[in-house]
């Protein structure tokens, strides 16, 4: 029993309990207090992960009490490697999503002095925001397959309400679109839920004890489908993505990088997580199918992007690109590449939230996420414009950067994966290895038609960063190129986890390159 | 014998009314024909070993319940009628559907069952008789039923009070408080009658005074106006005038309001 | 001849909830006829309230005792067992809330009798008047509702499903805005409840040929024994069928509950939304499970069809609608047919079917809080002409009053089903019953279950839509100009939305004592 | 013989059902819905006799009760309607709908 | 032919253990730039020159350190750290290969460096400019030095990145931002070569590692296919680099840059890097006359024809000499594919190339600086009199790389030709053909630009720059007169890099007076004075005279870009379109429709629920039909 991870999840939640109960007026305290409780979360997270043991058990920091008996439903958490990461980057996440926010629920007006957004209620914003955090850690922390399932679902309450309160002019088309969609996909996955808890009959619904336990193939089939539905809305996958660029596009920066930065990674996760070692025969049946899927979702989210007018829109379209190497990772089964998968889940945290945050402050400035709408953003604030850029390069993973890293680990993990046999996994690997290109051609197009170019007029009254957006950014892109150059404390505590997933879905696929290690 | 003789006879009659009832447009002979196949069934019963139950049914269905439909018919208008003309589309031409496959099913379900001789009620009255063995049923087995009963009842009267009784809010008037208004009104005379003629005894016609000038008051003034609006005055000029002038001053009344 | 009647043995004690509330309707009666207009409501509020809270202690104390008799009672009518005991403490919360509400200003008509319109009406509304009737209606009706669940033959539920449904009949005829509306939901529901109990009588009536009598334990008995007349029996079930589906509104005898629930006033739609709920499914349970349990070979299929047209057809038909109260309405059909799911959790095994038992009480519980909740917050939205009920309405209302708003987005979420709600425990536990009950070795229905169930959450996600909608409307949309006022809540109406509220969050975070009540609760199933 | 009065009652209440489909004229329907109750109660009756006990008959009582009960508030209620409307039709009672 | 020595693991300390060092000061002064911005704008220049020295001097230091050791000790593997945990780890290699090169990158980006100071002195973000260069240096330094293919990738990525950023430097202007990008993608296409290369490489030998590779592939000789489809992956990401064909069409846009970036980047070191990338696998994977080999000369030849003809069409001194470049590296990528025997030429002419590329476009940037950044050459004409250290480190330039005799350029383009000539003819007699017209092209240049009549714009002002640009030029030229014999002579490149790259089965001798040499030198006589007709002695048009199919053919790059557009914009941006249609209305239409679907079907739906009470009494008599309908039906089944 350790008090970590309830002590991580309570004290969000106590701090949106205060926030919300601030009185009226109290905007600024209301700031102040969700930052400092984001920090302590932030710091409380790194102080637990250092105590991890990387060649401890699986499950550290196991907590677990009696919730429904009834039910066999048990507070159960503890967190392994993969989990660990996740959680430290939603604890990185949301400081900086605070400080990002900070005046996006005052109302903020363009530089020709249109209104571009409405004052809102600053003080549900933010006690949405540490909900939220809460939510987050405790969807990772869950050893408990409800409780991941409550998380799950309870999680997208708060997104909902800041997407369709504090978005942009198609806001409720676009949470609505979210929420059913995620709805759809978790309802699917409660019945498999159920369905698991029914035929494991064991009446726990503890992960641990429930691996291993379905034998019977056929079942496994449709309790994989009822799972994998879900996690590929949330991820999510080619073809139920489309409900990611409407709500990334129309959901306040802030809001769109934890969305696409740690929420559809429930989806990424699961799949690696319960989709895998719940259903290993069944996983290892529908590989091929969902790698497909999955290098559609990389050539295709990359095509689509390109055609993108709007910022965020093609920032959400990359981001199903990228989901699409994470899945095909974890279902490449092989060590390399299921370890640069949960690497990537990390590291494309950091880049889409530097990417997306970064052309938030750009349409902070001209109130309008139409590309066409800028040019010659570089000259006239060239430390933005120097972030943008930088995030923009780790979002087609140039090497040198963190999801460089990982894009390589997945790709080659899938291509030599000894999975199959076959050579379906190497096509798949060859066939998204063109995203590289597709990914230059989105960015730097981007790149060209905003920050390049002679200034456009309403961009020569651009302000550069203050202090506040350079404080967000800055620590993004530090943790983007420190990891790209050195990777291995992530790598270190993912490593044996997956070595533990690949052990249960029993597939007999090493480290390929142990004898190159060997020094 | 004579038992299927009755219910042949009976069974005839009371479909023929039932289909009358259903059939008939005005609602009067509806609720006659109800009151023949509740006739019908009270013989029935009588004929089936349960001759209180027969008079029961034609104390309180014929007796009791078809004359609050026929009270309540003459208070809605006893000749009101429906129209033959079906406004719902196919409504008619499913509702015989789906009630001849109804009965098609109830007929189907009790031919297939196979029904034992009857067992009659000689055992279930035994030494009790038969009014005894009722009423011992009554007040001990469902005497809850029975109790609870109650309940209904009073809610049918609640239920009736608060939709049809209208409370006075306001004190009648006496006869006193009349008089006394009356008098200390402009007129406490009656108002004069109307002209009557002898050869259209008509109430729209004015008075005349024994002077000769038109008594205005003696036309109702509702009457003047709908003289006047339907173009409906006497050839005298003198009487239209008069006409004209009480037509207006019910204009102006309803104006005024 | 001179063999003395054996005095019938009424257990007092037991039926001691029930009698106090309908001896509270006959005292109300007599309030009515004897105590002077401007007393009466001073007398008839704390007597309901104490009758129905009295009615509670006592069912309180049963449970407390552990009293819970073995063996029908009053001469075998009525069934005072382990459900119906928790059915019964559902159904006075719920009425005692709906009391609170019934309790405000301005819900029912000054005087029934007046032409709306008239100067009558004017001269009674300015008089002041009100119907203090409503409280011995709502006493009868909740004492109908009590027996209802509760009986032990077909008679006595003939008879507590006409006490129950009658004042309620009357009670939707009352509402004192949009009279036109309220009288004609008060005549549909009228004649088509005449209606549906025709067919229920009917179906007893077959049920007494096939077995001789309408006790639940001599049904019982009958069916095991077999029979010629096995087409009688069949007839028979599916009339009663027709009568406790159209109570509790499954398709396809569910056309009249968005007109009613629509037409009536708010507090008399909430007690219909809850408690006839839950009595009817209460009853439904007793007749399928207790008297027709041997026969779930039967009914089980023909049952899943209803179910699943009920939830499709209450989510789909939702989705456009435009009155709150009616999309409510839809609401309710499609738990209706969510509820289904969980009637039909029964096979073999009685551990099994205790489960599925407490899962459906567990739902009703919860299910009818929230609705009762939801429709409290409804009576405070109001347009100069009453309630605000067009959707369009409620738009921005997120902006005006966010705590209200709150509130009802909350209901809406608990009613959709998302984790940490009430809601979505209910839901869950009605599924795990369907898939438990349908993964028992034998069980012909098996696959069959877990398609309902898939279809169940195809049906939430659908209605999900619905919900969210409303939400998008309050909080996402700009409020128009003139958008309607928040009434200034009594106090009663905060105390229900407050129950509400506060069973909801509570029963969401930590559902276990509940489950245990209704566990408990179920543990003996029915008194057979 | 009871195979008889109960196809005579399903008959009757069969008839009164589908009168209160097509009969615009609120006490006429209501009469229907008598009719298919004193159906019910033919069946009862014929019932009690084949199972040789009295319950059948009992039952019957209650049923005129409950219909007497119901008889007073249906009619009540068709006469507020007529009083607001000036018709006793069910069709013109069609505020609520879709 | 003997493979390369064995690379051994660095234990000791020493410049070599030290190496990094190389690849930290300028990537530290890149950092510093970056970071304190502005702040830096008074001395950031200077910190960028100093870091590109610093580097060079520990370049030298090793190198000194690596001539030191016996010939089968020069392969010293450098571990770093552990870069992906049982995959990669991150070290250096340093041998004679690598760090000739590293001598190369940090010398003449040293020199590159201190001249920009004069050459950028005027741009306000000058000290921006040092930081990409700086960044650059790192980054080449890294893909040279890498151990691994990973390091090798990453600083590969890192040269193109910097490339971006520097042909956008100024990226107001739209054509710099396009060019930047276009050289950024069309990269990426070679990238996408090199990283399935990688793939295949892992997969087959379980290492990505130069020296666990070198052990693999002694142990376990790799069978043909897997083999030659990583080289020629490998030659693609080569192309993408140095612009070869067909991935060829960046290079000429890049010239959108300022000059010393054309200099460093894209004609001295970046471009290069596919000859390094082809020879450093040339011992796993390009065995001499394995098809990949062939294909590799083939490209080179290829190429080398192109970017001369092109170069005999631009008006742009510096596209002309962008065309130059890619034509040298076909030298060079022709060398490289003919195995050991040509590594040392290709190698030596990649550094001559270095020298005498960065004085002729630093050269080129001088005169630009003097004539208001004038370049088309049609503009010049008689500049030799205005600036003559220019005119005079210019024509050593354009010498040795027309090969006149006895100068860099002459040694080591006469030894790829020759050793072409002996082991691919046809390649080899092409390659001469191209000298010619090299010939041609360049003395055209010299011509146009520094002999003639003057053709200036009015406003232009000719003049010397200043010696912080022009030293570095003379230091250059000195490189471009001798560096080539020294290094061709005797040898002693040969022998240097053997260790590194393998040697010949015959050690190759450098031949005064082979056929194809003097052929060369005929036909370049030839060209010179052709360009000596038409340019010197006749008055050169102030604008292009419309010329032959073939001037067009030439002047347009070749269809390149049209090709380009052709086959792959155009038919992208179609299917981008498609895509994004068939998202909206196809997939994301379908859901809707689907939503919609459910609402059309409540809206029909709730019709049903008519408000006619004996509707829904139908409905109930229905049901009930049909239920027990059913109930019977089920009941007697």
């Amino acid at each position: 029993m350790s008090p970590w991870l309830p002590i991580l999840m309570a004290v969000p939640v106590l701090g949106a309990i205060v926030v919300a109960l601030l009185p009226k007026g109290s905007d600024k305290l209301a700031k102040q207090a969700t930052l400092l409780v984001s920090l302590v979360v932030l710091v409380l997270t790194l102080v637990m992960a250092v105590q991890f043991k990387t060649g401890g058990p699986r499950f550290q920091f196991q907590a677990v009490y009696d919730w429904i008996p009834s039910f066999g439903v048990k507070f159960g958490v503890g967190v392994d490697g993969i989990a660990l990461v996740l959680i430290a980057l939603s604890a990185v996440l949301v400081p900086i999503v605070v400080l990002a926010s900070w005046h996006d629920a005052d109302g903020t007006q363009s530089a020709d002095g249109t209104l571009i957004t409405p004052k809102r209620s600053v003080k549900t914003y933010f006690s949405l925001l540490l909900v939220l955090e809460a939510m987050m850690i405790g969807v990772f922390a869950s050893t408990d397959i409800f409780l991941f399932y409550v998380f799950f679902e309870a999680m997208l309450i708060p997104m909902y309400f800041m997407i369709g309160s504090y978005g942009g002019a198609q806001r409720s088309y676009a949470a609505v679109k979210f929420l059913l969609y995620s709805l759809f996909g978790g309802l699917l996955m409660l019945v498999a839920v159920i369905a698991l808890y029914v035929v494991a009959g064991k009446g726990t619904f503890m992960f641990p004890e429930l691996v291993g336990v379905i034998q019977d193939p056929a079942t496994q089939k449709w309790l994989f489908a009822g799972f994998f539905i879900a996690f590929a809305i949330k991820a999510p996958l080619w073809p139920v993505h489309t409900w990611l660029p409407d709500a990334a596009a129309q959901a306040p920066a802030g809001a769109a990088v934890l969305l696409v930065g740690v929420l559809d990674k429930v989806g990424t996760f699961g799949m690696l997580r319960f989709c895998l070692e719940l259903f290993p025969d069944a996983a290892k049946a529908f590989t091929m199918p969902i790698v497909v899927l999955a290098v559609i979702s990389i050539i295709y989210g990359a095509i689509v992007a390109i055609g993108q007018t709007d910022m965020k829109r093609l920032i959400a379209y990359t981001s199903i690109s990228h989901f699409g190497f994470i899945v095909m990772g974890v279902f490449a089964m092989s060590q390399v590449s299921q370890s640069g998968a949960a690497l990537y889940m990390v590291n494309h945290g950091f880049a889409t939230g530097a990417l997306f945050l970064a052309a938030g402050f750009l349409i902070a400035r001209r109130g309008s996420p139409h590309i066409a709408d800028y040019g010659g953003v570089q000259k006239v604030t060239p430390l933005l414009a120097g972030f943008f850029l930088i995030a923009g390069l780790a979002g087609l993973s140039l090497p040198g950067l963190s999801s460089f890293v990982s894009e390589f680990m997945v790709m080659i993990g899938t291509y030599t994966s000894s999975a199959f046999g076959s050579g379906a996994l190497a096509v798949a690997a060859i066939v998204s290895a063109l995203a590289v290109i597709l990914a230059a051609v989105y960015i730097l197009w981007m790149v060209q038609r905003t920050l390049n170019g002679p200034t456009a007029e309403p961009v020569k009254a651009f302000k550069d960063l203050n202090v506040r957006e350079i404080v967000v950014l800055a620590p993004l892109i530090a943790l983007i190129i420190g990891f790209g150059f050195f990777p291995k404390p992530l790598l270190d505590v993912i490593n044996p986890t997956v070595t533990q997933t690949l052990v249960n879905v029993k597939v007999d696929n090493p480290a390929i390159a142990e004898k190159g290690a060997g020094q | 014998m004579g038992e299927t003789i009755t219910f042949w006879v009976l069974a005839v009659v009371s479909v023929g009314a039932a289909l009358g009832m259903v059939f008939n447009r005005k609602a009067v002979y509806s609720a006659l024909m109800l009151g023949t196949v509740m006739l019908c069934l009270a013989v029935l019963y009588a004929v089936q070993d349960a001759p209180f139950l027969a008079a029961v049914q034609i104390i309180v269905y014929t007796g009791a319940v078809m004359m609050l439909f026929l009270f309540v018919l003459m208070l809605v208008g006893v000749d009101s009628s429906d129209s033959l003309v079906e406004t719902l589309r196919g409504q008619r031409f499913w509702a015989a559907i789906a009630a001849v496959g109804f009965a098609a099913l109830v007929i189907l379900a009790i031919g297939n069952a196979v029904f034992a001789k009857e067992a009659g009620l000689a055992s279930a009255i035994g030494q009790a008789g038969y009014i005894r063995s009722l009423a011992l049923l009554l007040f001990t087995k469902y005497v809850f039923a029975f109790e609870i009963t109650s309940a209904l009842l009073i809610t049918a009267a609640l239920g009736a009070m608060v939709l049809a009784h209208r409370e006075r809010l306001t004190v009648r008037p006496s006869q006193k408080d009349l008089a006394r208004a009356r008098f200390l009104g402009e007129r406490p005379s009656p108002l004069p009658g109307p002209g009557t003629y002898a050869r259209s005894n008509a109430i729209d016609m004015p008075a005349l005074l024994p002077d000769g000038s038109v008594a205005e008051s003696s036309v109702n003034r509702y009457i003047a106006r709908f003289d006047v609006e339907q173009d409906h005055l006497p050839a005298d000029p003198k009487l239209a005038e008069a006409i004209k002038h009480r037509a207006a001053v019910e204009s102006a009344e309803e104006e005024s309001k | 001849m001179n063999d003395a009647v054996v005095a019938p043995t009424i257990e007092y004690g037991t039926l001691a909830p029930m009698l106090l509330v309908f001896g509270a309707a006959v005292v109300g009666v007599l309030v009515e006829a004897f105590a002077p207009r401007y007393m009466r409501k001073s007398i008839h509020v704390p007597l309901t309230l104490l009758s129905l809270a009295g009615a509670f202690a006592l069912v309180i104390v049963q449970v407390v005792k552990g009293a819970v008799p073995t063996a029908p009672v009053a001469m075998g009518a009525v069934a005072v067992d382990g459900p119906s005991l928790f059915i019964w403490g559902v159904i006075l919360v719920l009425s005692f809330v709906c009391v609170l509400m019934i309790n405000d200003e301005g819900h029912f008509v000054a005087s029934a009798a007046a032409v709306p319109g008239s100067a009558d009406e004017e001269e009674a509304e300015a008089a002041g008047g009100s119907h203090t009737e409503v409280y011995p209606l709502v006493l009868f009706a909740v004492g109908g509702m009590l027996l209802f669940p509760a009986s032990h033959d077909l008679l006595t539920m003939f008879v507590g499903l006409e006490v129950m449904s009658l004042p309620l009949y009357l009670l939707c005829g009352l509402a004192r805005r949009r009279r036109l509306l309220s009288q004609e939901a008060s005549m549909k529901y009228f004649l088509l409840g005449a209606f549906s109990s025709a067919f229920f009588l009917y179906g007893t009536a077959m049920i007494y040929g096939f077995a001789g009598t309408v006790s639940f334990t001599g049904i019982n008995k009958a069916l095991s024994t077999g029979s010629l007349l096995d087409p009688i029996l069949l007839l028979g079930l599916s009339l009663l069928g027709v009568g406790l589906l159209f109570k509790i509104g499954a398709a396809p005898f569910q056309a009249w509950k968005p007109d009613v629930y629509q037409g009536a006033p708010t507090p008399i739609t909430a007690l219909m939304a809850s408690g006839t709920l839950v009595a009817a499914v209460g009853a439904l349970l007793r007749v399928f499970w207790v008297a027709l349990g041997n026969l779930d070979w039967d009914w089980r299929p023909v049952m899943w069809a209803v179910a699943a047209l009920t939830m499709v057809v209450g989510a789909i038909l939702a989705i456009t609608q435009t009155d709150i109260k009616r999309m409510l309405a839809y609401s309710s059909i499609a738990h209706a047919g969510f509820l289904l799911i969980g009637v039909m959790a029964t096979f073999d095994k009685s551990a099994q079917n205790a489960k599925s038992l407490s899962a459906i009480m567990f739902y009703l519980l919860v299910y009818s809080i929230t609705t009762v909740g939801a429709f409290a917050v409804v009576t405070m939205v109001r347009d100069p002409g009453g309630e605000a009920g067009h959707l369009s309405r409620w738009a921005g209302l997120g902006k005006r009053s966010p705590i209200l708003a709150g509130i009802f987005a909350f209901f809406l979420l608990a009613f959709a089903g998302i984790p940490l709600t009430s809601g979505f425990f209910g839901k869950y536990a009605v599924f795990a019953a369907a898939l438990a009950s349908g993964s028992e070795a034998g069980d012909s229905l098996g696959g069959w279950m877990t398609g309902l169930v898939v279809l169940g959450v195809v049906a939430s996600a659908i209605a999900a839509f619905f919900y969210v909608r409303v939400i998008v409307l309050m909080f996402f949309s700009d409020p128009a100009a003139d958008g309607p006022s928040i009434a200034v809540p009594s106090m009663g109406t905060v105390a229900v939305i407050a129950i509400s509220l506060l069973i909801t969050v509570g029963v969401g975070l930590f559902p276990q004592p509940m489950l245990d009540l209704a566990n408990q609760a179920a543990s003996g199933l029915f008194i057979r | 013989m009871t195979t008889h009065y109960l196809v005579l009652s399903g008959l009757l209440f069969a008839i009164g059902a589908m009168g209160v489909l097509i009969r615009r004229n609120a006490i006429v329907v209501f009469m229907c819905v008598e009719l298919m109750l004193n159906a019910c109660n033919l069946a009862f009756v014929a019932f009690a006799r084949q199972n040789g006990n009295l319950e059948g008959q009992i039952i019957a009582f209650f049923v005129m009760v409950v219909a007497a009960a119901e008889v007073v508030v249906g009619l009540a209620i068709i006469v507020t309607i007529f009083r607001t409307r000036r018709s006793a039709s069910v069709d013109d009672a069609n505020l609520l709908k879709y | 032919m003997e493979s390369p020595a064995e690379i051994v693991q660095h234990t000791a300390g020493g410049m070599i253990g030290a190496s990094w060092l190389m690849i930290a000061f300028p990537l530290l002064g890149a950092a510093i730039l970056l970071i304190l911005g502005r702040m830096t704008n008074r001395w950031g220049h200077l910190l960028g020159v100093a870091m590109s020295l610093a580097s060079f001097v520990v370049a030298v230091l090793t190198f000194l350190e690596i001539i030191g050791l016996p010939a089968e000790q020069r392969r010293q593997a450098v571990h770093l750290y552990e870069f992906i945990p049982g995959m990669v780890d991150m070290g250096l290699l340093i041998d004679p290969l690598s760090i000739s090169f590293a001598l190369l990158i940090t010398g003449v980006g040293s020199l590159i460096h201190i001249y920009s100071i004069g050459y950028m002195s005027h741009d306000p973000e000058r000290r921006r400019f040092f930081s990409y260069l700086n960044l650059f240096v790192a980054a080449m330094l890294l893909l040279v030095l890498a151990d691994n293919y990973v390091g090798l990738f990453i600083g590969w990525e890192g040269v193109g990145l910097a490339s971006y950023l520097l042909i956008g430097f100024w990226q107001f202007k739209p054509s710099a931002a396009v060019a930047a990008k276009k050289a950024f993608i069309v990269n990426r296409v070679g990238d996408f070569g090199l990283l399935v290369g990688m793939f295949i490489i892992l997969a087959t030998f379980h290492t990505l590692t130069f020296s666990e590779l070198g052990k693999q592939i002694a142990e376990h000789p790799p069978s043909g296919g897997a083999v030659t489809a990583i080289g020629l992956l490998l030659l693609l990401g080569a192309c993408g680099k140095s612009a070869q064909l067909p991935l060829q069409s960046w290079l000429l846009d890049a010239m959108e840059g300022p000059t010393p970036v054309s200099a460093l980047i894209h004609a001295a070191t970046m471009v290069t890097a596919g000859v390094y990338l082809v020879v450093r696998s040339g011992a796993f994977f390009f065995p001499p006359d394995s098809t990949q080999a062939i294909a590799v000369s083939v490209v080179g030849a290829a190429t080398l024809l192109a970017g001369a003809i092109i170069g005999c069409a631009k008006d742009d001194i510096k596209k002309g000499l962008a065309g130059s470049t890619m034509s040298q590296i076909g030298y060079m990528m022709l060398g490289a594919g003919l195995g050991p025997a040509g590594y040392a030429f290709a190698i030596g002419h990649l550094i001559t190339h270095g020298f005498f590329k960065a004085d002729l476009f630093l050269g080129a940037g001088s005169v630009m600086h003097g004539m208001n950044d004038e370049v088309n050459m049609r503009k010049y004409g008689g500049l030799r009199k205005h600036m003559p250290i220019t005119f005079a480190t210019f024509f050593i330039g354009y010498l040795a790389i027309i090969g006149f005799p006895l100068l860099s350029g002459y040694f080591t383009k006469d030894g790829i030709i020759e050793t072409a000539v002996h082991h691919q003819p046809i390649l080899g007699w092409l390659a001469v053909l191209g000298a010619g017209i090299t010939g041609f092209y360049m003395s055209r240049m010299v011509f146009m630009t520094f002999f003639g009549e003057k053709r200036w714009e009015k406003d232009a002002h000719p003049h010397e720059s200043p010696a912080v640009m022009t030293w570095p030029l003379m230091i250059l030229s000195i490189g471009a007169l001798f560096l080539g014999g020294y290094l061709i002579l005797s040898n002693r490149l040969y022998f240097f890099l053997s260790p590194a790259v393998g040697t010949a089965e015959a050690t190759p001798e450098f031949d005064f007076a082979s056929t194809a040499g003097l052929v060369t030198l005929a036909l370049v006589a030839v060209g010179a004075g052709f360009a000596w007709v038409r340019y010197g002695r006749a008055e050169v048009p102030a604008v292009a005279p419309r010329g032959s199919f073939l001037t067009t053919f030439a002047r347009r790059d070749l269809y390149g870009d049209a090709l380009n557009e052709s086959l792959f914009m155009r038919p992208g941006q179609w299917l981008t379109r498609f895509a994004v249609y068939f998202d909206n209305r196809g997939i994301d239409g379908l859901v809707n429709g689907l939503a919609a679907g459910i609402g059309g079907t409540s809206g029909r739906l709730r019709r049903i629920q008519t408000g006619f009470a004996r509707s829904y009494a139908l409905s109930i008599l229905f049901g009930a039909a049909l239920l027990a309908g059913a109930l019977l039906l089920v009941g007697n089944i």
